[in-house]
């Protein structure tokens, strides 16, 4: 059992992570991760969606036929989607303004229906809310890796904005690491997004060839040969 | 094959009409922490530039709502009035300068009864990071060089930039945007010295929701 | 007694990449050296700064790619890059400009992408756009040439300025670039001329009274004009050595004046004419040394035509509706991005295969 | 060339077209073609490949120590068109076996060595000069009987040709010879231009055509008046009948390789491509070298087979570059020794020419059909390609293909190993004519890449057809497995029940036995017989077996002397002891090499392999022993 | 007013959608599951089972029902490749616990040695094979696939895999590879000759 949750982080935060291997939701991803704040605050959000729908898709797996699933998860997630905007509009006021459209677009993030289909509609509740906190949890990991790495080269920040998500207190999270004359701006534009999300892949890449090949090093066990003939 | 069909069917209504229920009863329990967050994100602007000791009224439900387009950018927008025991003391008007470098920029401008300028500050604006967005307060202090200024006539020189011979600085690499702001500030201010009685003796009519004002237009 | 094996075929032309890319260099004197009378010293030092650092990561990244670092650095593509970056930013731009941009354009947009003859934007003008839309205050403080400004920093100044921000006398930048012109206020600050036409066309001047500036001496702007003429010099010499062909140039130019026309003869105050449009900015530079590139441009005869007519159109589309005064940057890599399509669809069709066409 | 282009106003009726692409590299023709054509003495040995054309294998029709004739048959015709080899000299047959082959892979292939007598001396010959009395079939068998096969480039049989064209119109007679430094066609139509026409006319008759093109390119003024006058004359000898018959033209056409493609020609001189994947028969034309129609010529009115051709000897490393009659079988290593042949280090000796051409390892291969040219260059002349570098796609190679194929993206397609999209970029259409190279300035190979891409996607072609056919067989062997199986099961099922029905009846039988109160003692013996019997049959021959089983044992331990009484079996068991002492030998070896691997220097591998030899041979001596003990 | 509007709505639009759906999955039913079949074509064939399933189209199936797409040593990277564009899935190296990519090889029976046990003919699973009982056999070189299966039932081991040879015809042009051949000859000089740029 352990086991299965193992394998379920490995998965969610790096083998199977969803914006870097499978580079699902990246709208939202490119979108809003300005900041280490918006990228939180959406990373939580979607966190949020997934583990509801998760749970919900695995609880009604055996009543719902094969043909209706995919309508029947997007009711679903769209439910968890507009319930977490209504707290977010209610609740975190200035990051629901600035995060915008992005929060009804989560419905549309591919890594959310994907693990409906392909984990929770096959599994328990306990599992499937494991994996919905997991696979969200790497999806704002690399939000938030993402934000904070943009965040500096364009403003020399880190949580600026924090008192939007996390209350008045978290004004004094924001660190000014480095006061530059002239920031790079492309790291705040779309186009900064975009390279910052290429090297973040290739730093995974990277990592794993590394550990493939010290994988490889390992001897091999001689598998099984089937024969296809008979001798008698 | 019927019964498939009015199975699927009853089961993908059962959800929705879940779905539908859920959302409902989160909307309700919602609703009002909704508009009083809204509120307050207004009231927090609108005391900015008018600071509590300038009035004793209801700033947010002292409003209303300006069918200029021409002016004020947007087909309607609202001005808050501020009241000491029912004398006028300031005002602020929703404005928007339809001609930024990415698009609109909205602002609230803030003045006296007697037309002086008290404060502007931006809502909302697409301009470019670290160049154009050094109309924001909290990036640049250019925007408080209206703080105390007052037109003269409505087509007054001085309120332009200085490189069309004004009195506003332009940014480096950027004329466009503080060019935009000034023109949609100087409209404003001189809609409101000429117009300010009436401004304040109109009655309130914008109760609703503020927060379709923000939706852009462009 | 053994003898040599080779494949067929076993003559050859003999004309490398680096033979190629020395005479584009080549063609560029004219131009560099144009630039260097209108606006001193800093053009050619900004050269000599890209060329070192561009060697320099061409080799890191080679190193690091495991690929041989000596030829890759012999075929001259990354000087020719660095060159072309140097001579488009402002000649007394911080040394740090040119520093990220030529790091850019070697690192991320030539060998990340997989080195010589597999970057899919001309990594000159990736550099260039990276540079413009990070640094605008930077990429946009032109010195006004040596026939306004009567005299311009010498060299060592040009050395403290881009090295420290300020001459030997304290000067700033800034301050050299505001040109006493007796108007109302104190100065001016120094423009391109495309840059001075957009910005009075905005305000609602007409073309004639932008063009009655300082700035406007001669044809297309002073300075701008003779540096455009040498490009042009470069370019035909380019031709004559068949380094390139007509097409691209022949294209770029002819569409941008046949709009450019278009435009002057309906809105004559309002559009710059064909002259202006052909002999400002980096026209010229772009017709026959940017959108030349071969790795980033259409391959085929025809799709060399309708790639380079897209730049020209892109660049007269930019320069007029968009938000910046020259568009050579934008429209080159924008074309870039149509090459795939452009080469799919100009495919010249096999020989004996006119029939499955049809 | 101002005479040239004199001859161009005469022939303002033809109206020439161009091919897209194409270059113009140095022509460097002078030093060979200056001189007449030169004949060497005749070696001393010949090596006749058999295969020297596309086509199957012929049959080799002499044995070693025959004495042979100039122009004897030495092998069969062969089947589907295939074509004979013809003894080039009169000589004695030394050797028939393997020999290196004048082909690019350097590899050996069947072939026959000929020990010259010096003679020369001619056998049997049969011409045919009365051969418009004939019928075409007898004519098409004399050509392929003759050996004839296309001079030009890939040696394609003749009559295999001319048989398989149907409804032609035009016939192309291809003097072009638009590869640099080759001069053979030149110096052969200057000197042999009344054969070259007569042999078109017999083309010509045999096809029909009703018009004969000879096509010449403009840089070869001597040869063109050659062919012209040669023209003139047979037009005079022709009667006006015939004339009006058919059109005779030498059509001059400009300089531009790869103008003598075949492809390439038909469509300066017709405008019209060849369909993809058809043939030029298919738009009504059909191309011969003028090679092949001065061979035609001697094959009919001589009855000469094909046995000698022109060679172009050329290059700087040959100090007297010439053209030459040289016998087919020839080694190149005694062409050369006549022309002053001076290697430099890293010499190249090319066959063809510097476009096409293939480079030799060595020049123990003979001349064949397709040698038109020995191209020795000094590096100076044709410096070796340099170090290859990126592609920069700057589409030079695309602007000079004469296919119009996109070279740089098969470039790409190549190095990805795509081979569906080289097959949807034309590939096949590649005539490997090396401009594409020729122009590349990072000086890629390619030719190579696309020759190898080729091979590899013919291999894929090989490989897949097997494996279609492996799958058949193993579906096939399965299924019939599968029903000898049931079957099988069937026939138990069958005697199972027989078993059961015969066991109810006796059981039946028992009843009625019981019921009816009388009592049989000899009945269940004689059931139970059967049964009894068989069993023992059983046993007996299990304990067969086992004996069996223990010689076997102990032939393999040999510790013991088994009389065998079957000398079959011995054999068998010696055999299988054989083996079993092999294996053993080998893992002893493998083990002796795994202990030794921490000391493996290559001298104890050696030692090892010895011991493990030493231990084989050991064992197949002790089998052996036994097998003559028993 | 509005939400009782709102969860009519959406009820009814649920409804029909399922009752559309439900109508669909029974009428548009896509029967049986052509994968495997295109896998298999893309298999080698040679029947080797080096994948650990007796043939190749039971690791077709296995393939298509899951398993890894690396463990065919006869087909190679080359297979690996086809596969992995086939289904979509990830190009990895040849599983090395199944074996390595080798030459292509053919079987030849040692003719003199046989004894004609028709072990061999029973192992091949192409029918490649023919002899009969205490006849000699040998191999159709055509029909064989390489698949080494009949070299360990042959009790004499008088089976060898040899590489197949290469012929003119079937050259690919590898440059590198040409035979330097030795030629005793008085007028040549032997050296090793350096091999040009292929």
């Amino acid at each position: 059992m352990s086991s299965e949750y193992q394998t379920l982080t490995k998965n969610g935060l790096w083998e199977n992570n969803p914006a870097l291997v499978q580079l699902l939701g990246l709208c939202p991803l490119l979108a809003v991760t300005g900041t280490v704040t918006n990228a939180l605050g959406l990373g939580i959000a979607t966190m949020l969606v997934l583990i509801g729908s998760n749970v919900t898709v695995s609880l009604v797996r055996n009543f719902v036929p094969k043909e209706i699933r995919i309508p029947v998860f997007v009711i679903v997630i769209a439910t968890f989607v507009t319930l977490v905007e209504l707290l977010m509009n209610a609740f975190t006021y200035g990051l629901y303004m600035a995060l915008g459209i992005f929060i009804p677009l989560i419905v549309t993030n591919c890594a959310i229906i994907g693990r409906a289909e392909a984990y929770a509609s096959k599994n328990p509740w306990p599992q499937a809310a494991f994996d919905g906190f997991m696979m969200g949890l790497g999806f704002a990991c690399v939000l938030v890796a993402l934000g904070a790495m943009r965040e500096l080269l364009g403003q020399g920040t880190l949580f600026d904005g924090a008192e939007m998500l996390l209350g008045e207190w978290a004004r004094e999270l924001r660190i000014q690491i480095v006061q530059f004359d002239y920031p790079l701006l492309l790291a705040i534009l779309p186009p900064g997004a975009f390279i910052g999300m290429g090297f973040l892949i290739a730093g995974k890449n990277w990592l794993d060839g590394r550990r493939l090949q010290k994988a490889q090093q390992s001897p091999v066990v001689k598998a099984q040969r089937a024969r296809v003939t008979t001798v008698n | 094959m019927l019964k498939t069909m009015q199975k699927n069917g009853v089961i993908l209504g059962t959800f929705a009409v879940l779905a539908t229920t859920l959302i409902i009863i989160a909307q309700l329990l919602t609703a009002d922490r909704i508009e009083a967050q809204q509120r307050q994100e207004l009231m927090r602007t609108l005391n900015t530039l008018i600071p509590a000791t300038l009035h004793d009224n209801d700033l947010y439900s002292d409003c209303v709502l300006l069918q200029r387009p021409d002016i004020l950018g947007l087909a309607e927008q609202p001005v808050y009035r501020a009241r000491i025991e029912g004398v006028p003391s300031a005002l602020a008007i929703r404005t928007t300068a339809p001609d930024g470098y990415s698009g609109q920029i909205h602002m609230l401008v803030a003045l006296t009864p007697q037309g002086v300028v008290k404060g502007v500050r931006v809502l909302q604006h697409r301009e470019t990071p670290g160049l154009g967005d050094k109309i924001e307060v909290e990036r640049h202090p250019w925007i408080l060089s209206f703080d105390g200024q007052r037109m003269r006539s409505e087509n007054d020189a001085r309120w332009t930039v200085r490189r069309d011979g004004g009195m506003f600085d332009q940014f480096t690499g950027a004329t466009i945007t503080p060019r935009a702001v000034v023109n949609a500030v100087a409209r404003t201010t001189w809609f409101a010295q000429s117009e300010m009685d009436a401004l304040f003796s109109a009655p309130s009519n914008c109760l609703g929701d503020p927060e379709q004002w923000f939706e852009d237009q462009s | 007694m053994s003898f040599f094996i080779a494949s067929s075929p076993h003559h050859h032309m003999r004309r490398n990449t680096a033979d190629l890319m020395r005479l584009v260099l080549l063609a560029m004197v004219p131009g560099v050296l144009a630039q260097w009378y209108f606006f001193g010293w800093g053009v050619i030092l900004q050269i000599a700064l890209a060329i070192s650092v561009a060697l320099a990561a061409e080799a890191l990244c080679l190193l690091a790619r495991n690929r041989e670092a000596s030829s890759g650095l012999r075929d001259y593509t990354a000087v020719v890059t660095a060159a072309l970056l140097a001579i488009s930013i402002p000649p007394l731009a911080p040394w740090w400009v040119i520093v990220i941009g030529t790091l850019f354009s070697i690192v991320i947009v030539k060998h990340l992408f997989g080195g010589v003859g597999h970057n899919i934007f001309n990594p000159a003008m990736a550099g260039y756009v990276l540079l413009l839309i990070s640094f605008p205050a930077q990429m946009t403080s032109w010195l006004p040439p040596v026939t306004i400004a009567h005299e311009l920093p010498g060299f060592w100044d040009s050395v403290r300025l881009l090295l420290f921000g300020f001459t030997g006398d304290g000067y700033s930048l800034e301050q050299i670039r505001h040109v006493d012109t007796g108007a109302m206020l104190d100065a001016v600050v120094m423009a391109t001329p495309l840059d001075h036409i957009k910005t009075e066309l905005a305000q609602g001047f007409t073309l004639s009274e932008a063009k009655g500036a300082v700035i406007f001496q001669g044809v297309a702007g002073s300075g701008w004009q003779w540096v455009n003429l040498a490009y042009l010099a470069g370019g035909l010499y380019l031709l004559k050595q068949r380094v390139i062909s007509w097409h691209i140039p022949g294209a770029l130019l002819g569409t941008l004046a046949v709009f450019a026309l278009l435009g002057a003869v309906f809105a004559p105050d309002q559009l710059p004419n064909v002259d202006i449009h052909l002999f400002s900015g980096a026209t010229m530079l772009a017709a026959f040394f940017i959108a030349t590139d071969p790795v980033s441009a259409a391959t085929s005869t025809r799709g060399k035509l309708i790639y380079a007519a897209l730049i020209g159109l892109l660049i007269y589309v930019i320069r007029t509706w968009g938000g910046y005064p020259d568009a050579v940057a934008f429209a080159v890599l924008l074309a870039n991005l149509c090459v795939p399509v452009i080469d799919q669809y100009t495919k010249p069709t096999a020989y004996g295969h006119h029939e499955e066409r049809s | 060339m101002s005479q040239v282009q004199k001859y161009n106003g005469q022939d303002a009726d033809i109206q020439l077209w161009t091919f897209p692409g194409g270059i113009h590299p140095p022509e460097r023709k002078a030093p060979a073609n200056q001189e007449p054509i030169r004949r060497f003495p005749l070696a001393d040995e010949f090596i006749i490949p058999l295969r020297q054309h596309i086509g199957a294998l012929s049959e080799v029709q002499v044995s070693v120590g025959d004495h042979v004739r100039k122009g004897d048959l030495l092998s069969a015709p062969g089947i589907e068109h295939g074509l004979p080899v013809h003894a080039p000299t009169s000589g004695e047959i030394i050797e028939i076996g393997e020999f290196p082959l004048n082909h690019p892979s350097g590899l050996s292939g069947p072939g026959i060595r000929l020990r010259s007598d010096h003679e020369d001396t001619w056998g049997q010959r049969h011409p045919l000069p009365d051969y418009r009395n004939q019928s075409h079939l007898t004519v098409l068998e004399h050509l392929q009987r003759m050996g004839i096969a296309g001079l030009g480039g890939a040696g394609f049989p003749t009559a295999r040709k001319v048989a398989g064209a149907r409804g032609i119109d035009c016939l192309i007679i291809n003097g072009a010879e638009c590869e640099p430094y080759i001069a053979a066609d030149d110096r052969l139509m200057r000197e042999h231009a009344a054969e070259i026409v007569r042999g078109s006319l017999i083309l010509q008759w045999m096809t029909h055509a009703s018009s004969i093109l000879i096509a010449i390119e403009d840089n070869k003024p001597e040869a063109i008046a050659a062919m012209r006058e040669a023209v003139a004359q047979t037009r005079e000898q022709l009667s006006a009948e015939q004339q009006s018959d058919f059109v005779l033209k030498v059509v001059v056409i400009p300089t531009k390789y790869p103008s003598g493609g075949e492809r390439q020609l038909i469509q300066i001189l017709t405008g019209k491509q060849v369909p993809a994947h058809g043939l030029p028969a298919d738009i009504g034309i059909l191309m011969h070298n003028t090679g092949t129609a001065w061979a035609i010529c001697r094959a009919i009115e001589h009855g000469e087979p094909l046995l000698e051709r022109v060679v172009t000897l050329t290059g700087e490393s040959i100090g007297s570059p010439c053209t030459a009659w040289v016998p087919l079988g020839t080694p190149v290593q005694h062409v050369l020794a006549h022309v002053d042949f001076t290697p430099e280090a890293q010499q190249r000796v090319i066959i063809g020419g510097p476009m096409m051409g293939f480079t030799l390892p060595h020049l123990q291969v003979p001349v064949i059909k397709t040698t038109n040219c020995i191209l020795a260059p000094t590096r100076k002349e044709l410096p070796p390609a340099g170090q290859e570098m990126p592609c920069i796609r700057c589409g030079a190679c695309a602007d000079v293909c004469p296919a119009s194929l996109l070279p740089q993206q098969l470039y790409w397609l190549a190095n990805a190993q795509d081979y569906d999209g080289l097959k949807a970029h034309h590939l096949a259409d590649c005539i490997e004519c090396g401009a594409c190279a020729y122009v590349c300035p990072s000086e890629i190979p390619l030719v190579q890449y696309y020759r190898q891409a080729k091979a590899e996607m013919r291999e894929q072609a090989i490989e897949h057809h097997k494996a279609e056919i492996a799958r058949q067989r193993f579906e096939a062997r399965q299924a019939r497995l599968e029903r000898e199986k049931e079957e099988r099961l069937e026939r138990h099922a069958q005697a199972a029940k027989a078993r059961e029905e015969a066991l109810a009846a006796r059981k039946q039988q028992a009843e009625q036995r019981s019921a009816s109160g009388t009592t049989d003692d000899a009945m269940p013996d004689a059931n139970s017989d059967p049964v009894a019997s068989a069993v023992a049959r059983a046993k007996a021959r299990k304990a067969e077996r086992e004996a069996a089983r223990n010689e076997e044992s102990s032939a393999v331990t040999g510790t013991d002397t088994v009389q065998a009484q079957d000398p079959k079996k011995a054999a068998v068991a010696a055999a299988v002891a054989r083996a079993k002492a092999r294996k053993e030998a080998q893992a002893a070896a493998q083990k002796d090499t795994e202990t030794n691997t921490e000391a493996s220097t290559p001298e104890d591998k050696k030692k090892a392999a010895v011991a493990a030899a030493v231990a084989r041979a050991k064992a197949r001596k002790a089998a052996k022993q036994k097998d003559e003990d028993s | 007013m509005s939400w009782v509007l709102g969860i009519i709505a959406l009820s009814v639009l649920a409804l029909v959608a399922g009752l559309i759906l439900g109508f669909a999955a029974i009428r548009f039913r896509v029967e049986g599951d052509p994968i495997v079949e295109q896998i298999d074509q893309i298999l080698p064939q040679t029947q080797c089972g080096q994948c650990g399933y007796p043939g190749c189209r039971p690791y077709a199936q296995a393939i298509a029902d899951g398993d890894e797409i690396n463990k065919c040593p006869p087909g190679g990277q080359a297979t690996i490749d086809r596969l992995a564009d086939l289904l979509g899935r990830e190009a990895k190296p040849l599983d090395a616990a199944h074996g390595a990519e080798d030459v292509k090889k053919v079987a030849v029976i040692r003719e003199d040695e046989c004894i004609g046990c028709t072990k061999c003919i029973q192992a091949c699973p192409v029918d490649a094979i023919i002899g009969a009982t205490r006849q000699m056999h040998t191999v159709i070189a055509d029909e064989c696939t390489g698949c080494d299966l009949c070299v360990e039932p042959c009790p004499v081991d008088c089976i060898d895999m040899l590489p197949l040879p290469t012929k003119p015809e079937r050259w690919t042009w590898n440059l590198e590879q040409i035979p330097v051949q030795n030629i005793t000859d008085a007028a040549a000089t032997t050296e090793t000759s350096e091999r040009g740029p292929a």
